[in-house]
């Protein structure tokens, strides 16, 4: 896939329900305004977010992805998201260990009541993966395996 | 200005300022607070509104004994003693006027550079002449003399020498810190 | 394969001013497994729900994806919808056209764009939806209220009232807690055991509720309306069932301890009743200090009754019974201001009472009936030293937060003894003076009138000098060092939870916070409620609070229990976590991350190869599961997954976006 | 220790003797610098102890370091403090003394030593005669104790540790209420008549509190509450009260004469009330 002048990256937010999901509602009800590439998915509580998720996202060449939950101390499932902490601050490692930029990864808590904080956070995380190009680490090697595939 | 002169002052000492909400313990409790024209809740008051001036310019810092009682006894755990500590060595590199103390504290380091050891007649002596207070605490001198307790003839320690340099040494690196 | 009806709303022009329908309706009609797409002004409206009902019916779609508002809006509008039509609920996945693309974008191209992006993310996911049902779960209609002192009592009477059974547990040998140990309550100044005696009686009499005292809860398991509690009775050593509460057992006693109820301001025999207003009024023996059940020779109360209730040879029995909801109304006890604070003496010094112990010697039925006077010599002090804040707002030596009441019960003591004992001077140091309440400011005006002094500083050192206790301190309002010689010293401490709070919440399953005071389930919205279901909480042990604020929460959680007990079923959510057993390794990793102690680990049977074996495999409680996933991401083998957010749905999405 | 401080130096030498814990004198040790050093630089306030620690790890790396004064004991300690947990001071501190210094030792006070299990069994074996019924007030002063985090002292308000070393003796300690105030021996200079009163205050809570002598574990806090009695006594109308060293209550009762630990170069009087104790509780021997 050849790299547009535009670049406009895909980023996929998991967002828990009761917090940040609620906030990104509440930034809609009040017009703000932010990119479209953020493309937010449902989940309960960010400890539903297993780490597979994110690797399946960069696998496929997502370019970036956010988790956001409640704030510590305020998770509905009350210690949900301190689950998703620790495991996110592992993930980091993890990702940099499969040749994938951490910097494409944020972790952010964002309550039911910060529409500006989801605004904003979208804003930042999507001009920050701008910067970073195109993921294209895996989808390369995919197109290599495939064409060999193909070839055989 | 001021204000970041007072920042780094309570930077040093590990206070914030704002931690404190003036329940006055502290005070209640210094031994000294009699005698100070800023009492030890007022300094954390000035620190607060951003006089530091008013603190640099009291008594309070130079009276405070370093007892720990307010620390030990506040409910959230100010250092007072580091603060004052702090803003006495503000004051003198700023130029501020030292009270009362200062004769003392010089007489004792001067003492120390010339014996390495304080003697303690001298100490009182030279202290007394130079605070024009000749008979203060005079009238134990003969009890003291009588009984030993007090030498004319100064102990010395064998490298006197040696710690005066190193006093010098460190009143040199003192008056560089920032 | 499946048949999936696409509905595309325009919210008027909230979305379709943005998003261009069309495009959303041609690209989904290339998703595979898409039946049908239509479009429509406001599919939340009557004739956009017949739409899709018709449409179900007309192209036999088995799953429905709607491109509208926030699913937060109206999945529980369509999901009713889809109840009438034959297709499961839970076959619907909405996409967020409005609140997260219309709303948010400008560029109408590239908003569409997105749009259809989250509409082939919804579509998908439903590929993989499945049908989930609710299930439900009886209720057992009687309620567990533990602790008997205000809270429990409130709550217990209201609950009984409504019609359902209460069982109200209690520590001590009597109901009553530290309401009936208190003088007058602020800021009326109506006697204390006036208004909480009647509600003693009260419970001890309700044809609903049965009285449990020295009882403790033992062990819990279960979920919301099914608990199972095992409940231990403590050796009274004394038959209730036949004993009248004559007092004559206590009369000849050769033990004297101190009163616990009078906080160690008078003594009491080894079989004694709390307190003479006691409910139930029969007496217990403290095994610990009783002569004879020490193994010494006694048994004096024995041949004393007349009725033969003392039975030494009692012993602690467990009894197990089920509860269809739980009150926590454990209350608080008073700091040990002792061990906090060594510059108020530590304790050596007689005279300075902490507030309950005042409460006590100005109670008409305390150790001195009433009197004013000091602990050491009997005199009446001349003057009184108030102190506040004594173990609260000090994060060095006691608790962070604001005690609550303490302001108020300090200006209540001040006015008893100015009017107990006219001319005494009452100086109260404080550091802010706090009265958010109905007539709690006048009250506190008209203790300054009455001639307490406040003085605005915490006191530093307290020592006793020449017979007196001198409360040095500063007046910061002067900004000098004061000094007040007191006859007595009142400290005014800081509530903390009962001792084995931390204990019974583990037992249940409920969270406590930082200071360990039980933690609801919202701040505000649900001041009442653990977040553990069917678990609520009134009075002290989520936080210090006055008698006012105690009651009203004692009803509210009542208010609760009565409209849990009222239904004899309940539907449960269905989505909430499964295991796949077989994939299960019996790890036990969830079992801990579990916030609802959902998780346990279940012996079964099973077949390895021709060999029966016995393994263990997790096991999710629907009644307890609240359905937030924690346990599928930390399940090593993916045997966890959550119904209606499985791994495939999720990952299906993400597949979606990335192409 | 070798002047003011003569009674509790030859007191100490003389318990130390007896229990057989040699001390050893840091060779040609300085002054802490006390309150003035620190006053007019940190870098000097524990740069002065330092270079006495640093002697003592060179010369004699296996020993602790022990310290009569509470001052002495605050600075030293600091000292300890400071280059074991702040590894810029260490360089610093290092450069300025001009000698290595790794804090391996610990720095107690004699309260420490004298509170050591064994060296109590040592004490106990060696009272020779009891100072029965004599009412001490153990007066510790501040820097004994505060601040917590540098002493460790597990209790600021109300210590106990010297008032069960003085239990040895024989003699009966009060429960009073300025163990720990600070009696502004620092200032006695130039701030005379504020520390005149702190001294004043806690001689009287003593003597209120029944107390017939004061011990102290500290030459200066002996010094000053000593030093200010005149003016007490002409002021308050009370009788004066002696002021003893630690030491020299224990050197008493393993049996040290007044002239073996110079008990009249005390300020106040001293003698006469060990005298009446022993008396009491041994029928007339003689101090």
């Amino acid at each position: 896939m050849p790299v547009e002048k535009s670049f406009e990256p895909a980023i996929v937010a998991f967002c828990c329900n009761w917090c940040t999901y609620t906030g990104a509602d509440l930034a809609g009800l009040n017009r703000m305004k932010y990119p479209e590439n953020v493309h937010v998915i449902r989940v309960p509580c960010s400890g539903r977010v297993n780490p597979q998720f994110i690797l399946r996202a960069f696998q496929k060449g997502c370019d970036g992805v956010m988790v956001c939950g409640c704030h510590p101390g305020d998770c509905h499932y009350s210690t949900g998201n301190y689950f998703t902490r620790r495991r996110f601050m592992i993930m980091k490692r993890l990702l940099e260990y499969n040749g994938i930029d951490p910097e494409r990864f944020h972790a952010r808590w964002i309550s039911g009541s910060e529409a500006a904080k989801f605004r904003d956070t979208a804003a930042e995380v999507s001009e920050h993966v701008k910067k970073l190009g195109p993921n294209v680490k895996y989808r390369e090697e995919f197109r290599i395996t495939e064409s060999a595939e193909a070839g055989t | 200005m001021t204000n970041e002169k007072l920042d780094s002052l309570l930077a040093k000492a590990g206070v914030r300022q704002y931690d404190c909400y003036q329940c006055g313990k502290c005070t209640g409790g210094c031994p000294m607070a009699r005698a100070m024209d800023l009492k030890p809740r007022g300094v954390m008051r000035c620190a607060q509104i951003g006089s530091l001036e008013r603190i640099l310019k009291s008594n309070t810092i130079w009276l405070c004994t370093g007892c720990h009682t307010c620390v030990e006894r506040c409910p959230h755990d100010v250092d007072l003693p580091a603060l004052m500590e702090e803003a006495r060595y503000l004051a003198s590199d700023m130029g501020y006027e030292r009270r009362d103390s200062k004769v003392l504290n010089e007489v004792f380091i001067a003492n120390l550079k010339m014996f390495g050891r304080n003697h303690e007649m001298l100490l009182a002596g030279l202290y007394n002449m130079i605070a024009f207070k000749p008979l203060q605490d005079m009238s134990s001198v003969p009890h003291m003399l009588k009984h030993g307790l007090i030498e004319i003839k100064p102990h010395e320690t064998q490298k006197s020498e040696s710690i005066k340099k190193m006093i010098e040494r460190a009143e040199k690196l003192s008056s560089v810190r920032s | 394969m499946s048949r999936i009806g696409v509905f595309v709303c325009h919210c008027g022009t909230n979305i379709a001013s943005v998003v261009d329908p069309d495009k959303l309706i041609a690209a989904a009609r290339e998703l595979p497994g898409v039946a049908y797409a239509a479009d429509y002004k406001y599919m939340c409206s009557e004739p956009g729900q017949q739409m899709i009902k018709d449409s179900i019916s007309e192209h036999g779609l088995d799953r429905i994806v709607i491109a509208s508002c926030s699913p937060r809006m109206h999945e529980t509008t369509f999901r009713k919808m889809l109840k009438n039509t034959g297709i499961n609920p839970y076959m619907l996945e909405i996409a967020n056209i409005r609140e997260q693309c219309s709303w948010v974008h400008v560029d109408k191209d590239r908003a569409s764009e997105k749009a259809v992006n989250l509409m082939r993310m919804a579509v998908s996911k439903i590929s993989k939806n499945e049908p989930l049902y609710a299930q439900t779960i009886p209720i057992t209609k009687k309620a567990l209220v533990i602790g008997g002192g205000i809270a429990g009592i409130q709550a217990a009477l209201d609950i009984a009232d409504a019609g359902h059974e209460v069982v109200l547990l209690e520590r001590e040998s009597s109901v009553g807690g530290k309401m009936a140990m208190l003088d007058k309550t602020f800021p009326t100044l109506d006697c204390s055991a006036c208004i909480s005696t009647p509600k003693m009686v009260d419970v001890g009499a309700h044809p609903n509720i049965t009285l449990m005292t020295s009882c403790e809860v033992e062990s819990v398991s279960g979920y919301i309306g099914n608990f199972e509690v095992g409940i231990k009775q403590k050796a009274r050593y004394v038959n209730h069932d036949i004993c009248t509460g004559c007092g004559l057992c206590e009369t000849k006693c050769p033990v004297k301890v101190e009163s616990e109820f009078n906080l160690g301001l008078s003594t009491r025999p080894a079989i004694y009743k709390l307190f003479p207003q006691a409910v139930p009024s029969k007496p217990i023996i403290d095994k610990e200090n009783c002569r004879l059940l020490k193994g010494g020779k006694c048994g004096i109360c024995a041949k004393l009754c007349p009725l033969g209730c003392v039975n030494y040879e009692d012993e602690d029995r467990t009894i197990t019974d089920n509860f269809g909801a739980i009150v926590i109304a454990t209350g608080y006890q008073l700091v040990d201001w002792p061990s906090m604070y060594g510059e108020y003496g530590g304790g050596r010094y007689k005279d300075i009472l902490s507030g309950l112990q005042f409460e006590r010697t100005v109670n008409a039925a305390g150790p001195t009936e009433g009197h004013i006077v000091r602990p050491s010599d009997g005199k009446e002090p001349e003057t009184v030293v108030i102190v506040k804040c004594v173990g609260s707002r000090d994060p060095n030596k006691g608790k962070s937060y604001c005690s609550r009441a303490c302001c108020m019960y300090a200006a209540k003591h001040a006015h008893q003894i100015l009017e107990k004992l006219p001319g005494t001077r009452v100086f109260i140091f404080y550091i802010d003076v706090r009265t958010p309440g109905k007539g709690y400011e006048e009250f506190y005006d008209q203790t300054r009138m009455d001639g307490a002094v406040y003085v605005r500083g915490r006191v530093s050192k307290i020592y006793e000098e020449e017979g007196q206790l001198v409360c040095r301190g500063e007046d910061s309002l002067l900004g000098e060092q004061v000094s007040v010689k007191a006859d007595m010293v009142i400290l005014e401490t800081a509530m903390e939870p009962s001792p084995g709070i931390a204990e019974l919440t583990s037992l249940l399953g409920a969270a406590r916070d930082v200071n360990n005071w039980v933690q609801e389930a919202h701040p505000k919205l649900r001041p009442a409620e653990t977040q553990v279901g069917g678990v609520f909480l009134a009075g002290t042990c989520q936080g210090p609070k006055d008698i006012p604020d105690t009651v009203a929460q004692a009803s509210a959680a009542a208010a609760k229990v009565i409209g849990l007990l009222n239904k004899s079923e309940m539907e449960t959510s269905p989505m909430i976590s499964a295991v796949e057993r077989d994939k299960c390794s019996g790890c036990g990793v969830c079992v801990g991350i579990c916030p609802y102690k959902a998780v346990t680990l279940l012996e079964i049977d099973d077949r390895h190869g021709a060999k029966r074996i016995k393994r263990e495999v997790a096991n999710v409680n629907s009644g307890l599961c609240q359905g937030c996933g924690a346990c599928t991401s930390a399940c090593r083998t993916g045997a966890l997954d959550l119904l209606g957010f499985r791994n495939k749905q999720i990952l299906e999405e993400v597949d979606a976006l990335c192409l | 220790m070798e002047s003011t401080a003569k009674s509790y130096r030859l007191a100490t030498e003389y318990v130390m003797s007896r229990i057989g814990v040699e001390l050893v004198e840091i060779e040609d040790w300085n002054c802490c610098g006390a309150t003035s050093a620190h006053t007019l630089s940190e870098l000097m306030g524990i740069a002065l102890p330092a270079r006495s620690l640093a002697t003592a790890e060179l010369k004699e790396p296996e020993l602790d370091i022990v310290t009569g004064c509470a001052s002495c004991y605050a600075r030293l300690r600091l000292a300890m403090h400071k280059i074991r947990t702040d590894k810029a001071a260490k360089y610093l501190i290092e450069n300025v003394i001009d000698m290595p210094y790794e804090a391996r030792r610990e720095v107690y006070n004699f309260l420490d030593v004298l509170s050591r299990e064994d060296v109590t069994e040592a004490i106990k074996g060696k009272i020779k005669r009891k100072l029965e019924g004599l009412k001490v007030a153990c007066y510790y002063g501040c820097l004994n104790v505060r601040p917590a985090l540098i002493t460790g002292a597990p209790d600021r308000e109300n210590p106990q540790s010297m008032d069960a070393i003085i239990a040895l003796t024989g003699a009966e300690t009060v429960d009073w209420a300025f163990k720990t105030e600070c009696c502004g021996a620092a200032h006695q200079n130039d701030a005379a008549s504020v520390t005149r009163d702190l001294s004043w205050r806690i001689l009287k809570n003593a003597q209120l509190s029944g107390a017939e002598v004061i011990v102290t574990a500290c030459p200066m806090c002996n010094l000053n509450l000593e030093m200010r009695q005149d003016g007490y006594r002409k002021n308050t109308g009370r009788s004066s009260i002696p002021v003893f060293s630690v030491s020299e209550l224990l050197a008493v009762a393993m049996g040290a004469s007044a002239r073996h630990i110079a008990l009249d170069a005390h300020h106040v009087p001293a003698a006469k009330a060990l005298a009446a104790a022993l008396r009491r509780s041994e029928g007339g021997v003689a101090i």
